[in-house]
């Protein structure tokens, strides 16, 4: 155990650091942006995101954990950490490639066939953004359930359905899509996993207005689109154990992104409305470094692990609930430090808006992922060697359970 | 004793329950809240027709003459359709001080013009910083005609449709006054701002001369009674609002994950979803007990200053446990805004903070009990 | 609704607060007695309680919901409720008599033969302690999977098997006991429902030490313990539904207790470490005061509808489930003002311990009546209408399921 | 940056799991917390030549010259078991700050020893009332045989058998000293007490001199930061014997509950059981990590006030969750003492409370962090 800069790692630091300072602006700790609201908004972070994408690129940062044959750096999970420690420090756009880099990337490089592995230089350069079409209305934790169909016409597979809670769709240029390729077989066993491009005829993207004022979110409606078969990843009907690949990286992305405010920020804003000494303010803010203090070291044995080669399946899931709980206890911790202004929205609020719009996101963070409670089900299996709860719809065909499952 | 309502009490409750789910069914309020100013006067129409809005108002000025206890089942039935009216700013916050303490001017002036429906009141009890409405920041300087109000108060409830909204204010002697103050006037800017449940409030900033008659209860109203009355009836309306948002929020839960199938059976069967809903249901009888009992205490001139607090606690701390729970399991369809929970979610956290979240609540009920020794 | 004492209950207030005067001690508020821990102090609290009954019997106020024609006084469940708050405020030991007066009275009074109905009398006097005979170590939650077994010999059924979890078995004259008499019927449909003359050949009640010291429980071992025919409640094979009348009243009985402590207690506690200005112990007795007057709102709520002929299952339940987090976080609170003296037990602490005690007493007020999970069952059933989570077993034959049961 | 073991402290882990498992099984535990005084002698023994007492001790007095995280893999492999030996005591609270502060007279007098098996140490940081180890209230006055110690300490482990108890005192100059105290001095009362994890502990009346030689370092020993030193190594030491006990306590509920059937099938299938063990499991992560953050950055003379405040306090906030948490899963079997989980529980219960609940060490760190701004 060494918790410490190894000498290695130092220079690595240091290196990176130079190399951010000499091509971007440092962020102010104590003040951070609003999500992006307005369609106008997004575009232009999405906008920003591929430019700074192409600036990691030119500058040999890109794809930091990539092998070099896929046009990356060939570094250590411990030289990406380092790098985003210290990206983070910097008032750079990122999250726009999140599903192309931490999903599809690697499902990609595991499972794709040489021409599918050919995005990976469009994703590396911040070309091509990515979505993922996964969920559906009466599919969100029972994924298997999916319901859109495919059927293959000729060399090609004819799409038709609905999908929901996609990231990014208006500004996607491809989409990882699961689809119901055998309706007989057992829900797990006739699921296909695509390559989807969005400009297809037949897609129409609508987006969902969410509680914090932004659409995030997207209803994706698939009508007679079709997808070669050439863009098939895997085998036809394979598609569960490839989405698996998928989400395990989508839960790793999420605990283990960096927390979303520093305890200067709470820290500032509890002197700003003269709270400092409450004590139960006090208790708050120390909680609160308690957790992020937790969120740090449990990041640092995610990364030992990763780097060890192993999947960290279990801390991923530990991490991702807790990050989920830190989240919500600090964003209602710093409305509550407001608070009588706490009950103020949008543009009258304190930083606009910035903490109420924080706080109602908890939802979208508690649900990505896999709820709180799929969560609890992978701890007591995998951690606990819990026996499964039985599943009633296990085996059966999928058609002869669509009935309970509507 | 007895904890059952009274015959005539459900039939208010009944009438106020027809009416909001009559006239303020989803899409209406979806309506109001995307093309209208957040003010659903046919709604409000319906309610001044259907008598309701008298309900807790005297007889001698066009009211039913019932009580708080009545107010606040009409609160719990609004908040189970979140309608956007200004029930509570009108009536808790306005009328019935005005019912209680005005001279028969004041009580002439306004009162009728509730009952029909023709008039909004409000009342600025919140203040800035520390947010202690018993210490009015507003202060009251006796004039040629009248008296002097100078100051701010924020995130005053449908300040921009009152007729006139109740100010207490510190006046030049050091006693507190009461003052009903034109949002109109031109010394009073009325500044609209957004908040969580989405409906109208506005900061006021006061610079302004009102006639020594607009001083609640004339001359000699003892503006410190006044207010602690005034702060009472608020809190308690709001621990009603906010047990009507909690029930048909649980309620709705119930229905969404009843009908929900994942895993090839309904969502409320998985038990750490239905012990969720069991949580929150839970969580909802403190609210109305307490909600209750203060309100009780209240109309019968008991000492109700900790069972005030203690409501106000449940409300706040269950209430947004509640509307969290619900929030959560109705997944991805929680932060859908066309879809309606999201509606109680909102209100629900508005209600828990408005007038100081549970934590101020135990504090002053601490000192209280430290006090007391009760 | 009407919140206060009505003239007629202040008239019943002051009548039966003058008797109490004239019959028994003043308690001191601030001041409480242990748990009774040894035999010894066991064996005098049962005796106490006796004594205490038969005080009650020959005053008239024993039995004060019973019906006249039981030997009871036939007042209104509200005098009962008004009776006992007087009670409390006098040292006097109750307790004993709780499975008797709480749960077989209203039992056989609902469901009994007139014969079975003679004991009412001898339970009313103070002479018979009883105790129950329900839960086994494979049927706790899940009571209907008992397995002491009643097989019918001439007029006498033949017992065998093991109870556990019965409080004052070793005090008691009398049982009421669940066995199994069809085991090839589902195994809510194959249990009788006894009374059992405790001083029969065949029994024997091994204590069951608790964590708090006290052996409040026992074990219960039955070994071809004989029982007339006329000692059948209902209908053999019928135990089940009458099982539930005397349940539904345990649950109501706990939860309907009174709280085990008063806010003196604590504040004087607070006052006695010094810590009345210690913000966070404040916010703790506020909280705990809190919660103290709902309890007893709640119970205003439950007597009003049982003054109306309702059984109060949802009530009962939800009251029962507050109690319980009532007392956890109340004893926990009362631990955490002691400081550092928290971590001392018995003798060497506080009050010789009381708190500890009660603290560590918290799982035995959590399991009576029903766990937690039980409650939250019951609740999400009957309050809220959810669907039934579906059971596996239930319409199997008992023996098929044995199996899988142990 | 590597949050893995080594391969040293895996064999240091490895060994002490052996011994614990081998001779502190269920029965063993039973039958010392019943018959014997709450000391497994033989226990002791059996650790002492494996070795492990001189763990955390340099080569020069006998031991293997590892340090506090290794010590923390011993106490959390003790913790485990809950085994009846004063490794906590003897090697945290008296052994460490002697090796590290001693005179060389002070060393080779007690290390040896404690290494061999043939000593135990402890030390008294209990403070009655506001109960804050850095202000000691007995005092010191220096007089002509050396130091005169008046006062009283509670709750000191183990002083019952101690060779030495480390004593912190406030000294007539207005430094703080830290004297080794014989429990057997005339002058020592020691009141042998009951403590909710039933482990041996006695207050100390103490009224006696003690030898100038017997301060902590000699003359110019910093008292003060001897004093600190000794509180992080006895909060950190308890979070590792807390963490131990938790992992054991819920490896043992998932057993129980797998086991137990109820409905016809296993109760840990139920989903609100198996979340409340899911969510226990949660809860000794954060444990884990705080505590070898601080461990370790403590080894290494990094900064470290705030991290061991943040990890006693998941100890006891997260601690008491989890051991809560498995008696409840244990139903009836949580309360009946011939079955091992109450072991745990109490055991939590005491460390959880043990130098500071979870509100001590926040409102401490509150505290640093308004000041330090971090």
């Amino acid at each position: 155990m060494d918790i410490g800069d190894s000498p290695e790692e130092a220079a690595f630091r240091a290196e990176a650091r130079a190399w951010l300072e000499a091509n971007a602006q440092r962020r102010d700790p104590a003040k951070r942006h609003k999500q992006a609201s307005t369609d106008v908004e997004q575009d232009v972070h999405a906008r920003a995101c591929q430019e700074w994408q192409r600036v990691l690129y030119d500058g040999g940062w890109a794809g930091l954990t990539w092998p070099k044959r896929f046009g990356g750096r060939g570094g250590t999970p411990w030289q990406a950490a380092i790098f985003a420690e210290e990206q983070n420090k910097f008032d750079v756009a990122v999250g726009a490639f999140a599903v192309a880099h931490g999903m599809v990337a690697p499902t990609l490089m595991m499972h794709g066939t040489d021409d599918q592995r050919g995005h990976l230089d469009a994703m590396l350069r911040g070309d091509d953004i990515w979505c993922q079409l996964f969920s559906e209305p009466e599919a969100g934790s029972d994924l298997a359930n999916i319901g859109t169909r495919a059927v293959l016409d000729g060399d090609e597979w004819v799409i038709n359905g609905q999908k929901v809670w996609t990231s990014g769709a208006q500004h996607s240029v491809y989409a990882i899509l699961l689809a119901r390729t055998d309706p007989d077989a057992p829900k797990h066993a006739g699921i296909t996993y695509f390559i989807l491009d969005m400009r297809s005829p037949g897609i129409e993207v609508r987006p969902l207005r969410q509680i914090t004022g932004v659409a995030h979110f997207n209803e994706v409606f698939l009508t007679d689109v079709r997808i070669p078969v050439a863009n098939v990843v895997g085998d036809v009907n394979g598609g569960w154990k490839i989405a698996h690949t998928t989400l395990s990286n989508e839960r790793a992305l999420i605990g283990g992104g960096n927390t979303a405010w520093s305890m200067q920020e709470l820290i500032a804003m509890a002197r700003h409305f003269g709270r400092t000494n409450d004590p139960i303010v006090r208790q708050g803010i120390a909680k609160a470094h308690s957790r992020a203090a937790v969120l740090q070291y449990m990041g640092y044995r995610m990364r030992t692990s990763i780097s060890r080669g192993e999947m960290p399946g279990v801390v991923a899931s530990t991490m991702k609930l807790f990050y989920a709980r830190h989240w919500a206890a600090t964003t209602a911790l710093a409305l509550s430090i407001q608070g009588a202004d706490g009950v103020l929205w949008g543009d009258s609020a304190l930083d606009d808006g910035l903490w109420q719009q924080t706080f109602c996101g908890q939802y979208a963070v508690r649900l990505g992922g896999g709820t709180d409670e799929i969560q609890g089900n992978v701890i007591g299996e995998r951690a606990l060697g819990l026996p499964r709860e039985p599943a009633l719809d296990r085996d059966l065909p999928w058609r002869e359970t669509r009935g309970s499952g509507r | 004793m007895n904890f059952d309502l009274s015959d005539e009490q459900n039939v208010v409750s009944d009438l106020a329950k027809q009416i909001f789910e009559g006239h303020a069914p989803v899409e209406r309020v979806k309506h109001v809240e995307r093309a209208g100013d957040g003010f659903d006067r046919e709604l409000w129409h319906e309610l001044a027709n259907a008598n309701l809005l008298g309900l807790c108002l005297p007889e001698d000025v066009g009211g039913s003459g019932f009580g708080l206890v009545e107010l606040c089942m009409l609160l719990e039935q609004q908040g189970r359709r979140v309608a956007p009216v200004p029930v509570w700013a009108t009536l808790a916050l306005g009328a019935l001080p005005i019912a209680e303490f005005g001279t028969p001017a004041q009580r002439t002036e306004w009162l009728p013009g509730v009952c029909a429906g023709n008039v909004v009141l409000s009342a600025a009890l919140n203040e800035r910083g520390a947010d202690d409405a018993l210490r009015p920041t507003v202060t009251a300087l006796r004039s040629e005609h009248g008296w002097h109000l100078q100051g701010v108060k924020p995130t005053v409830p449908s300040a921009q449709f009152a007729a006139r909204v109740l100010v207490p204010a510190r006046q030049d002697d050091g006693r507190i006054g009461v003052f009903l103050v034109n949002p109109a006037d031109a010394g009073v800017q009325v500044q609209p701002v957004k908040a969580t449940n989405h409906q109208p409030h506005a900061h006021l900033v006061i610079d302004t001369v009102v006639s020594a008659d607009d001083r609640l209860g004339g001359e000699s109203g003892d503006g410190e009674e006044q207010l602690h009355f005034m702060l009472e009836r608020a809190l308690v309306g709001l621990c009603a609002l906010q047990l009507g948002v909690c029930s048909a929020a649980i309620e709705q839960t119930a229905a969404y994950t009843s009908g929900r199938a994942q895993f090839g059976k309904p969502l409320s069967t998985f038990q750490a979803v239905g012990h969720q809903a069991a949580d929150a249901f839970i969580l909802t009888e403190p609210m109305r007990v307490t909600m209750l009992q203060a309100a009780w205490r209240l109309v019968h001139g008991l000492p109700s200053r900790q069972e005030v607090l203690i409501a106000k606690y449940w409300a706040s701390e269950a209430g947004q446990k509640v509307v969290h729970l619900c929030q959560h399991l109705h997944g991805g369809m929680g932060s859908d805004i066309d879809y309606p929970i999201h509606r109680y979610f909102l209100w629900g956290v508005q209600n828990e903070t408005t007038l100081g979240a549970g934590s101020t609540q135990l504090a002053r009920l601490g000192e209280l009990i430290a006090r007391e020794g009760r």
